[in-house]
């Protein structure tokens, strides 16, 4: 199976080819007639998504947070690709490297701010930082740092929509890394015989931590495994938000109606490093010189020239959104800084529940 | 009143909560399976169906985050695991994802899951289907842990623990099955208010235990009542969160504590029950040393003779609690 | 790549095919020209196996015997086949049906009736029963009842050998059940990255206790997943021990030259229940009445009629055989129930090592 | 002798083994990693190569199952898990498999395997990134547990571990990277000889702790003395098979005992320490009720003031002992 409106990848392909060409696919999107109206507001989330990383990054040198950030800049069009589909009824499981699911699910920016910052008003309530965002309002129930933990929780999520009836799916964002646990292989093998709706997206920047994916499996891309545990899987361009969200609709329009799991695997790459502002090959992790080629395969760019060349969106539009959602993302800044800390009986009071 | 052993006792427990509540689902190895989980779940499958009570591949881990998925999204599942050898493949999502979801996300997400793990041990199968290591998961903070001893509780401490909306560690003992007990219909209790509970009263030795090890206790009471040794005997039930309480002022009375627990002696849950008795008490308050019965620290043998002398029975609990309360050896006949 | 005497089958394919078919492969064996010499053993070694099974079933039931035993009737192709092409200094991993691994790699009869009945005597000191059989002697560094446990160990004694650089070989022994476990695909994977020389051997007989493997995965081939970690596979017929021997030899000859893993999947059936002597269905497990058919596929008589119609046995030599292992078995055992249980000091005194 | 800090020590441990012993190799997530490890391993691939320093993919089960099989075929080599809470799931092959393979094949099978697991806490990174957890292997027989908690045993017992034929868990503590020490060249000690150690003697009171534990305990005692409260400090070093003859002997004299561990309390270590002590003691030994203090029973919070109050300083261990010997705190500026 392929997206429509990326060229046809065979998810039977045991490597990326092109996709992994960082010299490759500069050039704006092809944008698909119908849906138009979603993307002006797609290149909107992705550059929010951005401007918090920034700033997240920026405050991560300052000092001012002090929890582990994984940024996902360069990474956007997956998340936003992968929202449209959903609905808040649905159930988002995401990992360590989730600010930009969070956004693309319409996750408050105040309280992801307020969240890195530690602040009882925060996504979690000061529990979890970073690493652990929750927003149930909009679907998302949980992004932990144990690689591939969420994996099985969404199938389960699934499975408990199975039982509601109401054509509501499961999504887990996870990493090519999250692919090398075990519990990822038991999960779709478990979705596959449990037939659960369960949207499986393999994000694959290529590297784990400072490991490149071929140090680590002998073939580049991951949906090789979908294959295998008969999970029907899309192959795209995860910097080409269109690509995503075809795939994601495609998929996520068959599981809604009969449920069984399927598998996105988006390829696209980290801009900075694993965790923190820094971008690794200062601390002497090579990244192949690649870096400055993924950056010409932005996603943000990329929507955005072809938004112009639709005349969806006028040249001025970039520099207006940048600076209105910077202004955003500093007030939000700006307010959380004013938040307060848990209470210290917070320490004791969150652990257990309360009276049933 | 009907008289129920503890096995089927498990399955009564099932049948309510299926029941009585549409939210609640099972999954698991063995679910399908005439012999994986003894009487306890007896054609299950076939009165609430396989859609509700699912078996599955071998798959720990991946079934038992599934099991908290479900929770997670309005669900109480209750997961399988035959044996808690096998669940050990699954302690991530038990310890680091279950116990602590709600904390990490913020103290308001319930986590309706309950793990049922049967301690499988004896019969010469050695070292690897043996273990029962209930202390490991006491040790952790958000996840409450249930040993029963009688069919009444194998029954309403399962209810109890699937009606929770914390994760719940319940664990049966395939050693207990065929005890039997005269007991009402089903009671809906809330876990957070149930705990140790005091079984038998005496002056002289406390006696604690949890799950099999509180049988014996139980067993061991009666046979030295018979000898004029009269015991507290303190069924634990719940292991965390651990409330001492009861014990610490029964052994404020005795002056005696014996801690039997099935399990190996190091950072297990008898030394637990010392620690917290004498931490609570005054210096001096003791008449003797506090003193633990558990597993020799070995694995589990095979070997008949070896395996005999591994595990702890009731003469071994009266013999250690004759020595504590200085009754001579001859005076017993 | 496919075995050489046995029909065509690829690896890649997602179902069994003729191979699950019981109605199929009763007709005797096709044997090759070369190494014809080794097959009557084999058919010796085959029937040893399967007549020490038979008493310790019959001692099971009788209750002579009390730790649980996992009986591989039927099955004994796969261990005579694999074992072909192993030396001593190989290093071969069980699980918890593993007797007929044990006698294939030339195990002594007597140890393993000691070790069912707990006798220091025992091939595991008495220690561990018929779940945990060890004789590093012959190549056999353990078998145990964890499914999947070995799978990973294997690697690691995989990379021991590469690192000796003396051409040795693992083998790791286990089911389709096992390959549900999630350590069985990381240490596939693990096995691919650093190019060791073990070969997993799937010992495919369609059920993992009472679940049909159409209960558990969307296919009933698990070749497949040697395929998705690019990890070479033969499947073949596991009740023809000359198809199985040719691929084993295939995959060791090329392992001990150019370190890398191998996969063969070996499809067969257990004649008798889970565990225990009885078949299963006795208490309710539904066999979907194909065990009768199975039976036909018997290993022992496909190969012994073979070397019957080459003139390499005469009819009488099965009748002679089955008295011979009768005897010998049955000598084992008497000798074995006149052993010592271990010591009781040996209950402490085996779980640490001594002096260094 | 040379100044060398913890982290820096670990290093030269790694260095001395693969030097001397050829048998020796490393394999783990993060060893071509410039920040996994900290200072712990730094290099040491372009020392050695990648073939005996191996990175792994994310496979923590199969990556130690892998360690265990080399460990079977001759081999002596260290697995890494960067945080314990990685190393979970593997647990399998650690308390299931390495510990047990010895004793259910008989006795004779060397296992010498070592598994070195990093605590990693603080920093608000959480409840999933900062367990211990020791307390759970200590519970292990077969498996031998040991924490550093200086520079020179960091390194030395090491190499103790790695040349032991027993499965050894070996767990180094980040917050004691930067503690330095000076100690002369490396030691090959025989682990099975090695066990708790008094590094301060006093009268009033016992303080006992592993890893950072124990260094906690000294600088508290260094703060005590100076305001004329003595005490023994032992260093537990090898917590199984745990040895607490020296801390009862220890307690007899002083009649007091705190225990510090920076885990969880319900059956963890502290607990252990008390009651192996009151199991020794006569009753009446004692002159106040022995203590422990550990991790409240909240799973790591990540928002900064409620890490600070989570976490156990130097100052709270000079209060607790404070209250335990009776001193007025007026007495105390
Ligand atoms: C079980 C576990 N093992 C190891 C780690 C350390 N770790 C944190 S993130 C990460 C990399 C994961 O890579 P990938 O899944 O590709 O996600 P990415 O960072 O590329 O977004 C690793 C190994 C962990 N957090 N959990
Ligand atoms: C980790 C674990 N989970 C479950 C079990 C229970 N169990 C024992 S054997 C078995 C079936 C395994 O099937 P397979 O791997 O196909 O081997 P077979 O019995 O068919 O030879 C199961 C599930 C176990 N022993 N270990
Ligand atoms: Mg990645
Ligand atoms: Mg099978």
């Amino acid at each position: 199976m392929v997206a429509r409106t990326s060229p046809r990848y065979d998810a039977a392909d045991t490597d990326l080819g092109a996709l992994a060409d960082p010299a490759r696919f500069h050039e704006s999107l092809t944008l698909p007639l119908e849906d138009r109206g979603w993307l002006t507001g797609a290149l909107r989330t992705m550059m929010l998504a951005r401007a918090c990383e920034e700033r997240i990054g920026d405050m991560v040198t300052s000092g001012k947070i002090r929890c582990p950030c994984h940024l996902a800049i360069g990474q956007e069009a997956a998340a936003v690709g992968v929202a449209r589909p959903l609905r808040a009824s649905d159930r988002v499981f995401g990992a360590h490297r989730s600010h930009a699911h969070y956004i693309a699910l319409g996750g408050s920016v105040r309280k992801l701010m307020a969240e890195v910052l530690g602040r009882d008003t925060g996504a979690s309530r000061g529990m979890g930082g970073s690493m652990h965002l929750i927003d149930r309002e909009h679907g998302l129930h949980g992004t932990v740092p144990i690689v591939g933990a969420t994996i099985p929780i969404a199938v389960g999520a699934a499975l408990a929509a199975k039982m509601d009836g109401r054509g509501d799916v499961a999504v887990s964002f996870f990493g090519d890394g999250a692919t090398e646990e075990g519990g990822f292989h038991e999960s779709m093998n478990l979705a596959a015989a449990l037939k659960v709706p369960v949207l499986f997206v393999a994000e694959n920047n290529m590297f784990s931590s400072h490991l490149h994916i071929s140090l680590r499996q002998p073939h580049a891309s991951v949906a090789r495994y979908a294959v295998a545990h008969d999970v029907p899987a899309w192959r795209v361009d995860g910097n080409d938000v269109v690509a995503v969200a075809a795939a994601a609709c495609e998929a996520v329009a068959r599981m809604r109606v009969e449920p069984g799991p399927a598998f996105i695997e988006a390829v696209t790459y980290r801009w900075r490093g694993h965790v923190g502002a820094r971008d690794d090959e200062d601390v002497g992790v090579s990244r192949g010189g690649d870096l400055p080629a993924w950056r010409q395969r932005d996603p943000v760019r990329r929507l955005f020239e072809a938004l112009v060349a639709v005349g969806d969106a006028d040249t001025g539009l970039l520099g207006r959104l940048e600076a209105e959602l910077k202004a955003e993302v500093e007030a939000a800044w700006a307010q959380a800084q004013g938040d307060p800390f848990p209470a210290p009986d917070a320490l004791l009071a969150r652990v257990y529940g309360g009276a049933r | 009143m009907a008289v129920r052993s503890y096995g089927v006792a498990i399955r009564d427990g099932f049948e309510h909560l299926m029941t009585e509540h549409r939210e609640v689902f099972t999954i698991g190895q063995g679910l399908w399976s005439p012999w994986y989980v003894g009487s306890t779940m007896t054609d299950l499958e076939k009165q609430f169906g396989k859609a509700r009570v699912i078996d599955t591949p071998v798959s720990e881990l991946a079934t038992t985050g599934a099991a908290l998925g479900a929770a997670l999204c309005g669900y109480r599942p209750i997961v399988i695991h035959p044996r808690v050898d096998f669940m050990l493949l699954a302690v991530d999502q038990i310890v680091t994802q279950a116990a602590k979801w709600r904390y990490m996300f913020g103290g308001d997400v319930n986590v309706p899951l309950t793990v049922r793990a049967i301690i499988n041990r004896g019969g010469e199968q050695g070292a690897q289907h043996s273990q029962s290591l209930h202390a490991w998961f006491a040790h952790i903070p958000g996840l409450r842990v249930v040993m029963p001893a009688t069919a009444r509780d194998a029954r309403d401490l399962l209810i109890a623990s699937a009606l929770c909306d914390d994760p719940v560690l319940y664990i049966d003992d395939r050693w207990l099955y065929g005890v039997e007990e005269e007991i009402g219909s089903p009671v809906e209790l809330d876990l957070r208010l149930e705990g140790p509970r005091l079984v038998r009263e005496g002056a002289e030795l406390t006696l604690v235990g949890a799950g099999h090890s509180a049988w014996l206790c139980t067993e061991a009471a009666r046979s030295l009542a018979e000898n004029g040794v009269s015991c507290d005997v303190i069924d634990v039930r719940v292991l965390n969160p651990f409330d001492a309480r009861l014990i610490v002022d029964s052994v404020r009375r005795t002056g005696r504590l014996l801690a039997v627990d099935g399990d190996w002696t190091t950072c297990g849950f008898a030394g637990e029950v010392i620690a917290s008795v004498v931490e609570a008490l005054p210096p001096g308050a003791l008449r003797a040393s506090p003193r633990r019965l558990t597993l020799p620290e070995a694995p589990a043998p095979t070997s008949a003779p070896l395996e005999r002398s591994y595990y702890t029975n009731v003469a071994d609990v009266v013999t250690a609690a004759r020595q504590l309360v200085g009754v001579p050896g001859d005076s017993w006949e």
